[in-house]
């Protein structure tokens, strides 16, 4: 692979056809008439593969530690849910409610937390995941616990909401490209490597954080919200930090600071695992093991190990 | 990389392997949701299990049922909602099974039923006790369980004939806790209305409840009522004893989980455990079918436990499914529905026909047996307990002791 | 005033346990700058390690309680062994990628660990068996279980013993020095790597010991572990980052307001009330009660 | 009457580009800096020296907002910075470099030059034909397209000074520009600060290496435990007596 090819935007347009090529591989899937409970599987695929964008905008492109995104998933559920709930509202304004509250909330937890770095910044978002969870599994009374609540669905069918989150799936890789594209994103970059020196260069790192901080927190919300709308029922669980555990690792196996990879991993890791299901369900233990092997020695995830296969590919067709 | 693909590879053979069996000979398929592993009650899952499987091979002996045998798919619900519907998302729509069983815990329960009315599966609860389960209305749900209002009214007549004063109820916050503590408020106003009540719920996750039980230290109440489950439950057990709270002279407690069966409540409780008052749904003194009998002796040489009222709730909730189908004599859905709605069944626990007005009792086999019964050894056999009422008996509260 | 009094015993003896659930946590965090995930797990395998030697096998507690602890510092060296190493050999250079492989590998550990330990073992909960026949002493008005006597007695001089330790012993010194800079202590002729693997052994000696301490009290079950690892979370910060002292300090605290906090707010968020502290000192005092300021955390 | 050029060379003579009035830094117990007051004029590269934690770093640090002074304040023609943050300044023409090098490891060298143009406010246009001229002046072609974290220390040094003068600043702030670096580097550095000096760029210069401290800087500054103990032009600061003290001093400890 030439040199020049190393420029972001290269980097960042070849990233970008290949989640195209994907997804439009996606697109046939339902070709191949699959039962309704593979489509959910897929479905539920796509809703973590937006949680690792969501993630990975924050962690592979701003380098910033969060272990929040399973918990604003659960307030944007629960946002719509209560709002259904005690005021009977309907979910078109229950979605608008779920991503404004969950933006809303990420700036303040952002506003609060983004002057702490590395393992400090971790565990204040751990904190606040597990106070959101705690709370809303616990008051019983407003959120009906850890049994959780029932949301109206969106459309019916289980097709019309593959390609509607295929779609959301798309729309999303589509978005982080653009900002990514932009001046914006070089900024995000450039503190993600060194945010000091980012500073000194001119890029107010703090509000450049809370941006991408709002905007994760946005996505995870909306992504939770539509997920609520497709299983009919969010509960605290959706805020579990496993769930956390589980995106984060879907990153590292997709290859974090990229767009393909984190879509990639999630969709993997998350089908492999319902597979693993079957073998008297050890797929739990199996899974771990296999996030370990990957973060221990295939560091650059999938992602990197095919970029990896690419450029010696480009390289033996060159002599 | 590859790692995964030999996974995938023995996934696939494994998955070929059932299929064939499948197909060999077309069994009945029967869905259980059930906690497989943490952090559900995984204790209840197991007995459930064990006590469904022994069942089956009854049945499948005696050649199964309309000639076909019955198949059971387990599936793993952790306990928790999600995965819960997501388990019977799986039953129904990938193993097209004929009906579901097996639930053992109220907030997945609600979860799933949503599931089993969306599809219009018959769904027979087996221990969900809330009766937000029943007040639900769905046509397709069936309930073999205990149920709040009747443990909770049952209750109730213990305490007014103990001629308690003050009461106060450890509630874990599920919608089986705080749902019992509430019934018992009410069912303790229509019947010992001087009775003062008062109940604190509880973080089940929590492992320290000693705060909540030294408030009680100055002026200990008559009775503590316990609605927690396992392990919450054991510990502040544990800890009520360890307080000097209760069992003391003054103080029983009552469980009102029908803990004292499980297998394996002595080795997580031991001092604390005896003069523990408790509602039971299971005591070898019940009048005995043959079935209970048969399964008794199955479990015993299976499991080497006695047998406790999980097993024959279990027992009866797969009862209901087999005869629902040779009544219908069909496994089509709604020919049993029907069958359940008006048939009779012949349970482990006797005969059991469910309500069809709405409401708490909804689809509920309501006079289910119970008994009430005190620990008075430690690692007593619930065989050996004081049995302080019997099955469809009146309460001999002069039984009952209290420590000197 | 007797309740005020039950309760502030009870918070204390808890916060006995945090403090060793805790320290090893801290010691980790100090060293290496990373959040372990795992480290509840040292607790749970410290608690089945006891109660299994001791009811199955049938030995002495007081014997098993060392197996224990030998058990959670082997698990400790291992886990430095096969998965801390990158972290401090140049293999991760970038702070990000760090915490992200520390994260997800002590997480996925977790996960491990919890759901072998359920399929090997088994899911359902035990009592280990005490050290003390004696259920319940009374001491004037107080009421206390023996077994959290005797632990809490255990824990003070555990502690006591670490601070010790710590401040006097070569490897101790070593230790603080790595913690302070590990480059400049390696220049000094310290090994970084051995030192990192005795933090681990008695980071793991010390979860697993109080895991095998509680193991009566807390009925351990396979996820036992999150709820230690939650407590001590909550103390590194609130101790500020490798500070011993400050740890120890900040569990006795967490464990006390705890206890008031559930009698006299709410029992049901008692929880989340040790993570609203967390929170709020992190915004006030980014460096935790007793940490001092250094240039840029 | 006077044109506005005068006018502006009025102000230049009146206006010291850079004013610093008695600023101090306490960490803990060591008073790193002590009311420490100078100017720097424009046009000019000022050297700060002294010997190990003589307080010259901290200086700049200040400076350049990293943090603010306890006590005393910074002017930059007359306009009070003391209280801005490092990317303001940067804005406002104040830019300095670190003495561990600090670059974007994960992005190409020419992609490090685009993101500081991008950020100092050039349109991408602007900000590739600038980073094409720097990575030409810098003799970085050979290396633009690898991630900056490859770099040698020296090619990521020059790489900083071209992110520096993506946007020639007022004043340039050099900490150590020339430690560890290979000799090569060191002359390609030299050349490229005292061209720019040519066209008017200002410096402050923090550096250890006398010698190249002789040939650059037109006048010192020289610091011992947070104080100003000499200032002038280079040569009678190097001679000065205190200094030479301080430096044996230094090497003493």
């Amino acid at each position: 692979m030439s040199q020049i090819e190393n420029l972001w935007s290269r980097r960042l347009a070849r990233d970008l056809k290949c989640l195209l090529l994907l997804c439009a591989l996606m697109c046939f899937v339902p070709l191949l008439d699959l039962s309704p409970y593979t489509l959910g599987i897929l479905i539920i695929g796509f809703y973590f593969a937006l949680m690792a964008l969501a993630w990975n905008l924050l962690a592979g492109f701003t380098g910033q530690f969060s272990m929040a995104p399973a918990a604003f998933a659960m307030i944007g559920g629960y946002i719509p849910a209560l709002l259904h709930f005690h005021l009977g509202a309907s979910l078109w304004l229950g979605i608008p409610a779920a991503v404004i509250g969950s933006a809303a909330l990420g700036f303040l937890l952002g506003t609060t937390v983004l002057r702490l770095k590395g393992p400090y910044l971790a565990l204040t978002t751990l904190a606040f995941a597990e106070i959101a969870r705690v709370f809303i599994g616990n008051s019983h009374e407003f959120t009906r616990g850890d049994q959780g609540l029932n949301l109206p669905t969106l459309m019916d069918g289980r097709i019309a909401y593959y390609y509607f989150f295929l779609a959301l799936v798309v729309l999303m890789s589509a978005l982080i490209f653009l900002l990514m594209r932009s001046k914006y994103g070089g900024y995000l970059l450039a503190i993600r490597d060194d945010a000091d020196a980012a500073e000194s260069r001119g890029i107010p790192v703090v509000r450049f954080k809370l941006f991408a901080f709002t905007i994760s927190s946005a996505i995870c919300g909306f992504a939770g919200c539509m997920y609520g709308s497709f299983s009919q029922l969010v509960s605290p669980e959706l805020g579990l930090l496993q769930q956390t555990g589980l995106i984060i690792s879907m990153v590292v196996i997709g290859g974090i600071g990229s767009i393909t990879g984190p879509v990639l991993g999630a969709l993997l890791v998350y089908l492999s695992s319902e597979w693993l299901r079957d073998v008297g369900n050890i797929q739990l233990i199996v899974f771990a093991l296999l996030v370990m092997i990957f973060a221990r020695f295939f560091r650059t995830g999938l992602w990197g190990i095919f970029l990896g296969i690419y450029a010696r590919f480009k390289s033996n067709k060159k002599n | 990389m590859n790692y995964l693909l030999k996974k995938t590879a023995l996934v696939g053979a494994l998955l070929l392997g059932v299929s064939f069996q499948a197909s060999a000979a077309e069994p009945i398929l029967v869905g259980i949701s059930i906690t497989q592993s943490p952090p559900g009650s995984v204790v209840q899952g197991v007995q459930i299990k064990d006590a469904l499987e022994i069942y089956r091979d009854l049945v499948n002996a005696k050649g199964g049922v309309l000639g076909r045998p019955i198949q059971l798919v387990f599936e793993d619900s952790q306990g928790l909602p999600e995965k819960g519907r997501s388990a019977v998302e799986k039953l129904i729509t990938k193993d097209k099974v004929v009906a579901i069983a097996g639930s053992h815990q109220s907030s997945v329960c609600l979860s799933e039923i949503e599931v089993a009315h969306r599809y219009q599966i018959p769904y027979v609860n087996t221990n969900c006790w809330a009766d937000s389960v029943r007040e639900k209305g769905y046509p397709e749900v069936f309930n073999t369980s205990p149920y709040n209002s009747v443990v909770a009214k049952s209750m109730a007549a213990t305490l007014k004939a103990m001629k308690v004063k003050r009461v106060v109820a450890f509630a874990e916050n599920t919608d089986y806790g705080i749902g019992l503590a509430k019934g018992l408020g009410t069912a303790l106003k229509a019947a010992a209305p001087n009775v003062d009540y008062k109940f604190e719920t509880l973080d089940r996750s929590s492992k320290d409840f000693t705060p909540a039980i030294l408030t009680l230290k100055a002026n200990p109440p008559d009775v503590v009522v316990l609605t927690m489950l396992p392990p919450a439950a054991y510990i502040a057990l544990n800890q009520l004893y360890e307080q000097g709270v209760a069992p003391t002279a003054k103080t029983i407690v009552y469980d009102g989980a029908g803990m004292a069966d499980y297998p394996d409540f002595w080795q997580n409780v031991k001092e604390a455990g005896k003069y523990l008052m408790t509602i039971g749904m299971y005591h070898p003194e019940m009048n005995q079918t043959d079935l209970s009998r048969q399964i008794a002796v199955a479990y015993k040489r299976k499991t080497g436990n006695d047998p406790n009222r999980l097993i024959f709730q279990a027992v009866d909730s797969l009862v209901v499914v087999v005869d629902s189908i040779r009544q219908a004599k069909s496994t089509d859905p709604e020919k049993m529905l029907a069958a359940m709605g008006t048939g009779k069944f012949e349970g482990a626990r006797g005969t059991m026909t469910f309500d069809s007005h709405q409401g708490g009792t909804y689809h509920q086999w309501v006079d289910i047996p119970y008994v009430n019964y005190q620990l008075t050894a430690v690692n007593q056999a619930v065989g050996n307990t004081t049995l302080l009422q019997g099955p469809g008996m009146p309460l001999n509260i002069g039984k009952l002791q209290y420590p000197k | 005033m007797p309740l005020f009094f039950d309760l502030t015993i009870n918070g204390l003896i808890m916060g006995l346990f945090y403090a060793l659930m805790a320290v090893g946590l801290a010691m980790i965090f100090g060293i290496l700058r990373i959040v372990n995930f795992a480290h509840g797990e040292f607790f749970m395998v410290g608690a089945y390690a006891y109660a299994l030697t001791a009811m199955k096998l049938g030995i002495n507690p007081w014997f098993a309680l060392i197996l224990a602890a030998v058990s959670g510092a082997f698990l400790g060296v291992a886990i430095e062994k096969l998965l801390m190493r990158p972290l401090y050999q140049g293999y991760a250079s970038w702070s990000i990628v760090k915490d992200e492989y520390a994260v997800v590998v002590t997480f996925a550990l977790s996960l491990f660990l919890i759901h072998f330990v359920d399929k090997v073992i088994g899911p359902s909960p035990f009592m280990g068996p005490s050290l003390v026949s004696t259920q319940r002493i009374a001491i004037g008005p107080i009421m206390l279980n023996g077994q959290k006597i005797i632990a809490a007695g255990i824990s003070i001089s555990l502690l006591c013993g670490l601070a010790l330790f710590i401040k006097k012993s070569l490897w101790g010194r070593q230790i603080q020095a790595v913690a302070q800079n590990r480059f400049g202590s390696s220049l000094a002729g310290i090994d970084p790597v051995k030192t990192t693997s005795i933090i681990f052994a008695i980071s793991g000696m010390l979860a697993a010991l109080s895991g095998a301490l509680l193991a009566p009290i807390m009925n351990p079950a396979p996820d036992i572990g999150s709820f230690p690892a939650l407590k001590s979370f909550i103390i590194v910060v609130l101790g500020g980052i490798g500070s011993i002292w400050g740890s120890m300090f900040a569990a006795l605290l967490l464990g006390v307001s705890e206890s008031f906090f559930a009698v006299y707010i709410s029992y049901d968020y008692r929880d989340a009330f040790g993570l609203f502290i967390l929170v709020a000192v992190l915004i006030f005092r980014p460096h935790g009660l007793a940490g001092q300021k250094g240039r840029g955390a | 009457m006077l044109d506005s050029n005068q006018i502006k060379k009025i102000k230049m003579k009146v206006e010291p580009l850079i004013r610093v009035e008695g600023i101090s830094k306490r960490f803990g117990g060591n008073q790193a800096v002590d009311h420490v007051s100078f100017d720097v004029p424009h046009g000019i590269i000022l050297g700060l020296i002294g010997p190990n934690g003589s307080g010259k770093t901290t200086v700049l640090n200040m400076l350049s907002g990293e943090f603010f002074p306890d006590e005393g304040a910074t002017y930059l023609e007359g306009r009070p910075i003391t209280r801005l943050s490092p990317s303001q300044l940067a804005h406002l023409g104040v830019t300095r470099m670190f003495q561990m090098t600090r670059v974007f490891g994960r992005l190409s060298a020419f992609d490090n030059l685009l993101i500081a143009g991008r950020a100092m406010g050039l349109t991408a246009a602007e900000a590739s034909a600038r980073a094409q001229s720097l990575i030409q002046e810098l003799t970085l072609e050979h290396v633009q397209y690898l991630d900056a974290g490859q770099l040698s220390g020296g090619q990521k040094k020059l790489l900083e000074f071209g992110m520096c003068f993506m946007c020639p600043p007022k004043v340039a702030l050099l900490d150590e520009p020339f430690a560890a670096v290979h000799p090569v580097m060191r002359e390609t550095m030299s050349r490229f600060i005292q061209s720019r000096n040519q066209s008017g760029q200002t410096f402050l210069l923090v550096s250890h290496d006398m010698p190249i401290v002789k040939i650059l800087c037109h006048e010192c500054i020289c610091m011992n435990t947070g104080k100003i103990i000499s200032q002038g032009l280079t040569r009678t600061v190097l001679e000065d007596p205190n200094v030479i003290e301080a430096y044996l001093g230094g090497d003493h400890e």
